[in-house]
Parts: C-alpha cells; structure tokens; sequence
C-alpha cells in the first residue's frame, strides 16, 4: 500500500487509457444525439469483461485479478478522464457486499460476475436525494419467502443490470436482497439525467423472493448500507480526480495555444494563479482519494470517515475545475462543438450520486464526534 | 400639457390598449415580438398592444419626432415607464435596432441614414442582429478579421461573425469590418450595416452546453455593400462600437437583475423541508442559501444606489463592469445551489416531468453569463484600471 | 431616506472626518503602550458631545440632532476609518432604548446623555458567545426593590460608563435596567483585547435598584434585547465599512508606489483582480449598509433582518479586507511600525461583539422562515 | 556494522544518554538550545543530551566525519530518527548553521572554508543567522543593495538586511552582498561570511503585529570582512542563495506540518458543546470545520504522498511551493477558525487567564506564514511556471 504505483498498477493504468481509447469523450455526444441508444459505448463492458476488471478487486479465490479497491480506483480515473459509461461502479460494490456479506451460494453469483461480467447494481435511494437510512420500501415475510414493495431512484445502470441489490424494512431491521431484474413486479422507468445517462427509477410491486435472496443476517443490513455508501464513494471519487485532471490537462493546453491581445491567455497572472491554485488542490484530491482506497483495502477503521471526506472534496475541486475549464476556454467553451462542458455536466451528477457534499460532510462530522 | 395630465392620458391610453392578456410576465419565447420583415404575430392582442404603441412611437419614447419616435421627455418617459409598470404591461416589441443601433445612429449616423432606418426599427420593420465576435477573437473585440475591400462604391466583404443573436431570423446586421489590414487593431475597423439577403450571407446556429440557443454563426462571402452603409466613418468603427458595448453591458447587468430576488429558499424548503426547529432540515445547505441571499440582496441594494447615484449626477461610467462582473457570479452561484436545493429534479436533462431539464441547462446557460458581454476578467481589469487606477506596467 | 448624502448628511461627514484628525490611527499603538491609558483618546468624547454626537439620533424634543440611524452611522464609518475609541456606539443603542421604551423619568437621563455625554452602556453578553437570550443574570423583586445578582462580559466602555443597562431574568420575563456604576455590588473587571481596547467583565453581587428602574414593561424585555442587538450591528458594520474602505485605500495606495521587479505592484494582473473583487465587495457592503440603517429610521419591517445581514456581509468582507492588506504589504504588513495591523485586530473584536458572523447568519435564516 | 546491529547500539544509546527531561516536547522558547559563543544551558539535562550528542557529531548525523560530523549514511539517519522518534527526543541543537550555512559550504565551500566553520556548527560554537532580505525589496530577493566594496584583500560593506531571525544573539551571518553595481540583477551578488562582532555591525529587533519576535534588522557600516570569506566565487552568489534558498523551503513547509493534524474540533466542542444528536451546537461554524479538518487531512496526505515520491526518484522540485502555498494558507484559515470557535478566549491579548493573548497573537504571526521565505503569489507563479509551464509572455 502507497501512493506511488507498483508496476502491475502502472501495468494496470496503461492497459486501461489503452482500451478507453475506443469509448473517448466524443462518444458522449454521440450517445446522447442517437436516440436509439442506451448511454453506453457498444462493446466495451465486453472488453472490460475480458480484461477482468468486473472482478478487479475480488479475491483470485472468487475469480477475481485482487488489485483490491486500489485497483479499481486506477480503471475508475481513467474512465473519468473519457468520461466512459460502464458498469464498473455498480459491480464493483456490489462485488464487495458479495464477496464480504455473501453466502456461499451467493458467491456464485460474484464468479458469475467476475467471468461474465453479469451487471449487479444497487437500488437504495428513494427520492431526490441520497438519504438511504430513510426508506419506505418494505419486505414482507410470509412462508419463507419475501414479498417486496417500494420505489428506487437514480439507479445506476438499471437499464442492463441482471440484478438488483434492493434495501428494504424487514421485521427486525433493514434487509438487502438480491433481486433478478426480470422478476415479476419489477418494472423500470429510464431518466436521462445531464450527464446523458440514463438512471432508473426501480418501482418493486410485490416482487416475491425466496429466503436465501437476503444477503448476510437481518443485522448486517445498515452495516452493508454503510458499505455501499463508502464504496460507492470512494470510487466515484477516483473517478471525480480523473475528470479533474483531465478538464483541467485541457484547459492549460487551451491557455498554452489561446491568444488575446497579442498574448498567449496563459501568460495572464489572474489565470496563471488561479491555475496553479487548481492545481494544488487536485493534487489534494489525489492524495486523499489514494489514501482512502487504500484505507478500504486495509480495513483500516479510518477508511468510512476517509470516504465521506474524499466525496466532500472530489465534489468540490470537480465542480471547480469544469467551472474553470468553461471560463477559460470562454465562448467556445459555451458550445456543445467543445468537449469542456461534458466535464461539467457528468460532474453535477457524479457530486449527488451516494451523497453530496452536505451530506458527506455531515457525515464526516457525525464520525468525528461532533 | 403638465406632467400631471400626461400621467392621466397615458393611463387612460394604456387602459384602453393594453389587452389583459399583455398585462402578464413574458413565459416563454414566443411571447416576445421581436418585429422584421417575416415577423407574425403569435395572437390578435399581441398585434393589438404593438400597433397601438407604435402609432404612438411608444415603441421608442423618447427618439425624436422627426424620425416617428415617441418624443418624450425624461420625465415623461419615467410617467410612461411607471404607469406600464403598473399594469405589468408586456414590452411592446424587443429589438437590437432599439437597444444597440439606433443609439449608434442618433449619435454617429448620418441625417439621411436616420431617415431611413429609424422608422422602421421604431415599426419593427426590420430586424437587426449585432455583428462584433469573430472566430477565435474572444474577448479581444478589436480583433477583427472580417474584410471590407473598397470596390468602387462598394466594399466587398469576406469573414465570419460569431455570437450574432437571432441572425437567422433577422433582415439586417450591424457588424465590425476591417477596411485597413496595415493600421493597428482598434484603426482601420469600419462600421458596416448590410442587409441578410444580400448574396453571400449565411447564417448557422449555434448549439450551446445548454442546448438549443439565439446565437449564430454568420458568414460573408464575397458579399457587396455600398459605402453609403458605413456609420461613423471609414476606420473609425471602433469608436462606435464601444459607444454600443457600455449600452450592452447596462443592458445585461439590468436582465440579470429580474430574477434575482426569487428566493432560493422557497425551492430549498420545498425539497429538503424545515423541521420542528423551524430551520431548514440540511443545515449544511442553509447556510449557502443564507449567505447567498445576502449577497443577492447586497447586489439588489447596489443596484438601486447606483441608479441613485447616476441620477444624482454621479454617473455609472466603470461601475457597470462591478455589476456585470458580480451580477454574473451571483447567478453562477444560485443555479449551483439550485442543484444542491433540488437533488435529482435539478439535474435531469429530459423529460416531461423535469421541463425536459430546465434546471440543469439553465445552471449551463449561465456559465455564459461570465463570458459574453465582456468576461469577468475583463470586467475586473476594467475595474482596476478605470475605478482603482492601478496601472498596467 | 436614501444613498445619496443630503447636504446635511454631507456636512456632518465632513465635520468628523474633521474632528477624528485629532484621533488617528497612530493614537492605537500609543494608546496600547501607554500602561496608565483607559484606551481612550483623552478629551475626543468631550469634543463629540460638544458636537452634539451623543444625541445625534436622538429626537429634538429630548436634546437630540435628529439625524436619525443614518447619521449615527455616518459618524461609525467615521470611527472606522480612524480606528477611533468612543462611547458613540453604546450611547447611541442606550439612546435609541430609552427614546423607545423609556418612561418620562427616565427620559430625562436620555437628555443628560444629549447635553453631557453621559455614557450608558448595555451590559447583555454572558460568557465567551454573545447570545443574550441564555442568561443566569436574575433581578429578584422584594419590597418594591429588585436585586441583581450575575455577571455580565464583553461590556463596551464599561470601564468609563455612569449607567448600565443590564438585562435580568424577572419573574415574568426578562427585565432591562438601568444600574449606576457606583452602585454597591457592582464590581469591574477590565480585559485588554487585540484591538487595545478594554472591555469590562462586570460582576453584580445583590445590586439593588428601585422599580423605576426597570426599562419599560416586564414583558417589554426581550424585545429591548433584540433592539439592543439590531442597532449595535447596524452601527457595528457601519464602523466595519469605514475600516475595510481605509484599509483598501491605503492598500491601493501602497499597490501603486511599491515597486518589486522592476514594475510597480499593483500592475500585476493576480492582486489587480483581487483587488477589483475586493473593492465590488466594498461596494455591496456599503449599500448593505446604508439600507440597513435607512431601515431602522423607517421602522421597516424588514429592519431585524437587514441588521444581521449586514454584520454577517461586513464580517466577511472587513476580515478580507484586512487580512488582504498584509498580505499586499507584505513583509512590512506584518510589522507593528506598519498601521495596516491595527485594523486586522480591530476587526477581530467587532466582528465578535454583539453576535459574530454565525449568530447572525443563523438569526437572519430563521427570521426568513427556514 | 549491520543496520540492526546499528539500531541496537542507537537504541542503548539514546537510553543511556538522553535525560527523562529531554524526551518531553518543546514547550517554550528556552527549552531549545541554539549554541553559540554566549549560550548557556537551562539546566544540566540539556547539557548532558547536548554534549553527548556533539561528541558522536549526531548534531549532523550525515556530514562527513572528517568535519566532525556523525557520518552516517542514509539507512542510518532514518533509523537514528526513528529511535529518537520513539522515544520523542528533542533535538540536541536548533541552528541555522545546521539547516542552511552547512549544507551551502559543504555544496559551494572551500576544502577550507569547510574545515574552519563546520566542526563549530557540529559542536554548537559558533551561532549563525542569515542575511538575505534587504528594506523594500521584499519578494524579489535579488534586489540587493548592501554593497561590497573591494579594498585590497578585504570588502567594505555598507547598507541593511531585516527579518535576519535572532541577528541579537548570533555569532556570524551569512548575507548576500552587492560585489558589482553595474551587473545586472542576478549577478553580481556575493556570498559573505561576516563576524557579528566586527565594527560597524549592529542590530535592531523587529516588532511584529503580533508582539515581539525573533526578527531583527541588522545594520552594516563601513564593515571590514576578508576576501577569504566569500563562498562559492565573487558575484555568483545567487546560485549559493538559491540552493539556500530551496533548503528554507521544505523546512518551512515541514514547520507548518507539525501542528496541522490537530482537530479543530477539539476546541470547538470545549467552547461551543455537542448537543443531544451528537452534533456541534453551532451548525454553521460545524461546517466550517469540518471542511477545514477535510482539507488538513488531505494536506497532510499529500506531505506523505509527495515525500514517498521523492524516495521513489521523482524529486519534489518546484512542488515544494504548492506545499508551501498550501500549508501557509491553512494555517491561516485555521486561525480565523479558532477565533469563531473560542470566542472572547481567542481575541483576549492580555492577562494570565488568557495566556497572554496567546490564540490571537497566533492569529496575527499566521499571516506572515504566506509572505515569509517567499510569499503564496510567488509560490503560485512558480507553480504555474515551472510545474504548469505557463509561459511568461
């Protein structure tokens, strides 16, 4: 564990700017003019399959590569830097609750995952923010089996995932069940949110489920929300210090190359500090995001306060560096012609995914005892 | 006739001609009437309320008689300007012609020029778009590319313009030339009106992050104008032209300004909700609202001290560029707050049931806002030079 | 009522500008060095009572000038800009107590105030915070009599005040009376804060005071307090918005006449923009400012909110103010030769007293209903 | 010697030879022990870990032995660190001779020079300051004006350095001088040895916003200095300077560190107190602190992340100033937040009960960490020049 990268990780990070080429920024418009599409670049989740990073971080024994969520974050920065839709988030915690809460047979899910790339995604916020303590959904027991009814909102990757991992209220406490996209009662509504994407609303009509569909005891049901939630935000937040990175490698080429007033832009002292000033606190984030997801992979008890802290961050340094990028890059940062905006518009959302930065703060404050 | 009986006519006037449904805020775009020689009407009270302002030269108040403009004084055009007030009167007719050229006529143009393009602006005859922003020119608008070669009585004119609002749907443009490659940038700009179906021109629109938008890409290729359609004189463009950019940056700073006093914490209330303590339940977000409030209220409280202060003969001068500059940050900043107030409705981008992402692109729309007009860089040199006169070397 | 200064307004500007050449910023460091000073400028409060400054709000009727608020705050931006030591501010809010709840007895201390200078203080804050709604301070009622017993800190010019208006929990209420400071039980304690002022912890042991020495009703208590409170801020960010504008301007100045590699430094474009940002904000502040005081003389409802927001918007902005200037001094900045400090540590106190920026913005939210 | 045979004997060492005394923080200005012709001991525990120390020259564990130094390789000092960690062991000797004169001689000295200087920093003899900044030159340190002026084998100096820290209690100074006029900036400035005890040295101390300081102007006239004492060669002082200058950096940078993990909270919750749901009663300056401890975090992850990358070959380089910046402006954000969180406390400037006015003279001496050993703007421009390659033109 460190923040410089072992070779198979430089190995790892070359190999995935190498397979992102082919889903670059320009796919973004692309996906969103074609109607007919479904928000994702054909064939990549296939490659990436194949490469096997739908078990990055899982361990060998599951059919795993365990590069652990060190790993994961490593293909997570670079798909922020192409701003690549694929199901590696969603799989990636969902391989986690498998592969800590799951019972043997459930694991065969997580090889499942890991050989075929079978697309597991979760499905616990309701309503417009994430809040997901504050769930009305309920699982019924009755002869063995469950019976479940609610609303799931901003479910990423709904529209090709095979299962859900669906939060409910059971008799004794919060339950997480595995849920098979094509049960009955299961119907879906896609939301085309501004980063052109599409999120689904889950809506669960009595969906029934057998006993062995509840992942871990009925006890650990907050335990693998709080996991979620850490997961889910520490590798947003590698993706964040991609997005990042790359607004901001762009925005100093564009001031290297722009002239006004017979100048290079770049050579302005207002730019020049607010650029050196961006640059400092993305390399803020990256250290901290690095330290988080080693912090994970560690189990070091640090690591649930180090994944609020780096979405706080990430969120903030995000939305900075693609306001700066478009101010920058001025009018022609202003048309859809350029691809700046495509920064912003996938930064509002990632911020609000799991969490946004109030409610990582809060969070972070309610962990360190005040 | 007193001030007092001028009040009561217009009153009377505006009573009789306004239809009621005139009398409601602007919804969407087709409620403008922007006039022009393909312009319609979008429906009979519209037409109603803009002829009977235009018989008046109201369209216009205070631009002389002589040319068919309202003649009104400055204290008449206040009485006009409150009693529209009053009734929430809809302007009768929007337009560059108005806003931007005719100023530029009244002050630079010609007798003959006058007489022929006053009245029709004051008609909305004809449209006119604004021609300044080249390709790659930015924020340096003395950096014109666009050719005007002298032929005889004609100059033959070859560039491309960007930004040029609604060119696609207007019959004439007022641009920027360069009629002498030799001389120093802000020498050698002619200012040139030429008409769009002139042979040669081409509009394209521009798609924005936002989406759909006004602007234009306007292209000359080859395109003949007779000298007579220089106002000003050869070369001496630009002085016109800054002359029209302090109305543009007033005019900005005064739109940005409707929309500021909706308070943010209506929407926050309705979204995240206020507990038994009366506060807003996510405190974290309360406190940006409240600052942002304040701010927004500071920039209200500004803008009424110095239309104060210009009226007591201060003038505004540079402090335009202080309020383009933080009214343009201000609104950045709420659209931001409105995605961290609204969650997932905010960010949402189709959609019926999201106004097809009104939100999220309206928080993209004002990106522009620190950008066009001037960037707030620029303002903020402006600032520094021309208020705190700190130098450049 | 509005921004422009009437003539008169205009007069009584210049009259102090006049007046606070005898009590220039330099008199701070002496006034600190001196051991045996009170941290006032000796004979200035005189000067300003014979200017007619104690009662410059105060109504003709009662001795006063009538120049309402807004005048009153004229004379604060004044003291600002010369970091002047007065009682104008505790007079002032004493004054506007008494013309408001006072009966006609007590009136007549207000116009001992108008024609003498008698200097009436409010003694409302307990402990480290102004919150003056959490008292221990209580005024017991026997035989026709009240005794005061608590402690009180961070009193204004308690160390040269004759009365004190001290708030007291009473049977049914909260109680404001008027107490001698020579009064048996009462005993001071000085505290010496950054700005080289003092600042008067005063104790009451059993201080006892007639009945007519309740202000007002007994129900009339909390809304005296939340007087107090208004008028002290308003009158607060008006001394706030002379100190920010004196700080700037002789930043400014210090921008164009220091030279650093070979080019003046107030041309490089990076503190070129900071200081337009900065001089806007100055901007918002005054008319923030202005209006707030407008709005007290008005009786505008909007008044107690107006009075937070400005003293949260005249905190911020005095404080980068002040912390801009030693930064664009510099080295120099950072000397006690330089006077550019002593308006970082006045600006420290007064953004404390009567309530600091978090009270404010919390108070001004909840007036606005969330 | 095996690095664990060599851990063992640190071990027993430092058990055998650093008083109980010693192995406690720094609490005070006299607990440290700066060496120096006139230097006493505090007491006999500071003498005895001194001593003891100088006399395997661990006062500079890695110079050369044939200086006196303690000669250790690199595997060794970390471990000589580690075993001082562990048992907290204060440093034996505090001096700028160790931080900067030393490392100068020993990279530009001569064979010399070395021998004559180094065993008296080694065995805390001689107490040096630095002479750098000169009145009005500020961040641009090559603008000196102190002159040297040749006169046989020896310099007349004249003119006057400040911010010469402890210049009243130091032996020697190593100042930048002018050797040539007419040279253009950068050159012609030397590198000069000069006893403090010479005629026509004196010095002042400085006062700070905060109270008193270790700041002093030191004053040259007419000051008779060697030839022999020049470093490096006449006029090529600058190169000396700016190695030096690069050694102050980190050192600072790694001053500031020290203090940084220190939860703000902590105060916090004292002074404002945790309400039934587990939260600071004060939710708004809550936030503030938590976003500063987020960024303190952070900050110090990247100390760590950048150190490690220096191990692994990729230097620190100009990143020494995005730490600098960094960790300069934290500290003064930190101050400002301890104000809002103490209260009366914090802005107290006298009396026992508030410890002097400790926080707040704090507070103020924090707003100097951005504009001594080069101020945050010049951090940012070597940021956005040498690690952004922004151009300069």
């Amino acid at each position: 564990m460190g923040y410089v990268l072992t070779e198979e990780q430089q190995f790892l990070s070359d190999a995935a700017k190498d397979l992102l080429k082919s889903a670059p920024v320009s796919m973004v418009r692309e996906l969103r003019d074609d109607k007919a599409s479904d928000g994702y670049v054909p064939g990549i989740w296939k490659q990436m399959v194949e490469m096997g990073w739908s078990g990055i971080a899982v361990a060998e024994e599951w059919g795993g590569l365990n590069f652990g969520m060190r790993g994961m974050g490593i293909l997570m920065e670079a798909s922020g830097r192409t701003l690549t839709a694929s199901p590696l988030l969603s799989v990636a915690v969902a391989a986690h609750v498998l592969e800590k809460y799951g019972s043997d047979e459930q694991k065969s899910l997580l090889q499942t995952i890991c050989s075929e790339g079978k697309v597991v995604t979760c499905a616990v916020q309701e309503g417009a923010f994430y809040n997901p303590t504050q769930s009305t959904t309920t699982a019924l027991s009755q002869n063995g089996q469950y019976a479940i009814s609610g609303t799931k909102d901003m479910v990423v990757d709904g529209s090709i995932a095979d299962v859900f991992l669906v939060s409910a209220n059971i008799e004794d406490g919060v339950g997480i069940f595995l849920v098979d996209a094509k049960s009955e009662g299961v119907s879906l509504e896609q939301e085309f949110m501004m980063d052109s994407r599409y999120y689904s609303k889950v809506r669960l009509d009595k969906v029934i489920v057998e006993a062995n569909a509840l992942v871990g005891q009925s006890e650990s049901g907050k335990k693998i929300v709080r996991d979620i939630t850490n997961i889910a935000n520490a590798l947003l937040s590698a993706e964040m210090v991609g997005m990042m990175s790359e607004a901001f490698d762009r925005t100093m080429a564009y001031l290297k190359e722009r002239r006004q007033f017979d100048k290079v832009i770049g050579s302005f002292q207002g730019l020049q500090h607010r650029a050196a000033d961006l640059y400092t606190e993305i390399e803020l984030c990256r250290s901290l995001t690095i330290k988080t997801l080693d912090a994970i992979d560690e189990d070091n008890f640090m690591a649930p306060a180090l994944c609020s802290m780096s979405k706080v961050k990430c969120s903030a340094i995000t939305r900075l560096a693609s306001n700066e990028g478009i101010q920058m890059f001025g009018g022609i940062g202003m048309t859809d012609d350029e691809e700046i905006g495509f920064f912003l518009k996938r930064a509002r959302v990632a911020i609000q995914l799991f969490g946004d930065r109030a409610y990582h703060l809060d969070r972070y404050a309610r962990m360190s005892g005040y | 006739m007193s001030l007092e009986n001028f009040r009561v006519e217009v009153k009377e006037f505006l009573e009789a001609n306004c239809p009621d449904s005139m009398r409601q805020p602007l919804m969407e775009e087709s409620d403008t009437y922007w006039g022009g020689r393909n312009a319609t009407f979008k429906n009979a009270d519209q037409e109603k309320w803009f002829n009977a302002m235009a018989a008046r030269g109201w369209t216009t108040p205070t631009w002389p008689k002589k040319y068919g403009g309202g003649g009104l004084s400055k204290e008449e055009h206040k009485i006009l300007k409150e009693e529209m007030a009053k009734l929430k009167c809809r302007p009768p007719l929007l337009s560059f012609g108005i806003w931007m050229l005719g100023p530029a006529l009244l002050q630079f143009g010609t007798e003959e020029q006058r007489h022929q393009y006053l009245p029709d602006i004051i008609q909305g005859k004809i449209r006119w778009c604004q021609g300044y922003s080249e390709p790659g020119a930015g924020s340096d608008l003395a950096g014109v590319q666009t050719s005007a070669v002298s032929d005889g009585d004609h100059y033959i004119v070859n560039g491309q313009k960007v930004w040029t609002s609604y060119a696609d749907a207007a019959d004439m443009i007022f641009a920027l030339v360069r009629t002498d490659q030799s001389a120093k940038k802000q020498i050698g700009i002619t200012f040139l009106l030429i008409d769009m179906l002139t042979p040669g021109v081409s509009t394209r629109p521009i798609k924005l992050i936002s989406g759909k938008s006004p602007f234009c890409e306007t292209f000359f290729d080859n395109v003949r104008v007779p000298k007579s359609n220089v106002v000003g004189e050869e070369n001496i463009g630009w002085t016109v032209a800054k002359y029209l950019l302090s109305h543009e940056r007033s005019a900005i700073s005064a739109a940005v300004d409707a929309d500021f006093m909706t308070p943010l914490s209506v929407y926050a209330k309705k979204s995240i909700g206020v507990g038994s303590d009366g506060r807003l339940n996510d405190r974290i977000k309360r406190t940006d609202i409240a600052e942002w409030e304040i701010d927004g209220a500071a920039f209200k409280f500004t803008l009424d001290r110095i239309q104060e202060e210009a009226k007591s003969g201060q003038g505004i001068g540079a402090r335009s560029s202080m309020l383009k500059y933080y009214g343009s940050e201000l609104n950045k900043r709420k659209y931001e707050l409105r995605l961290d107030c609204q969650g997932k409705e905010a960010i949402a981008w189709r959609g019926e049931q999201y106004n097809e992402g009104k939100i999220a692109r309206q928080l993209c729309r004002t990106k522009g806002n620190s950008i066009e007009g001037g960037t707030s860089e620029i303002q903020l040199n402006i600032i520094a030079k021309h208020i705190l006169g700190l130098p450049s070397k």
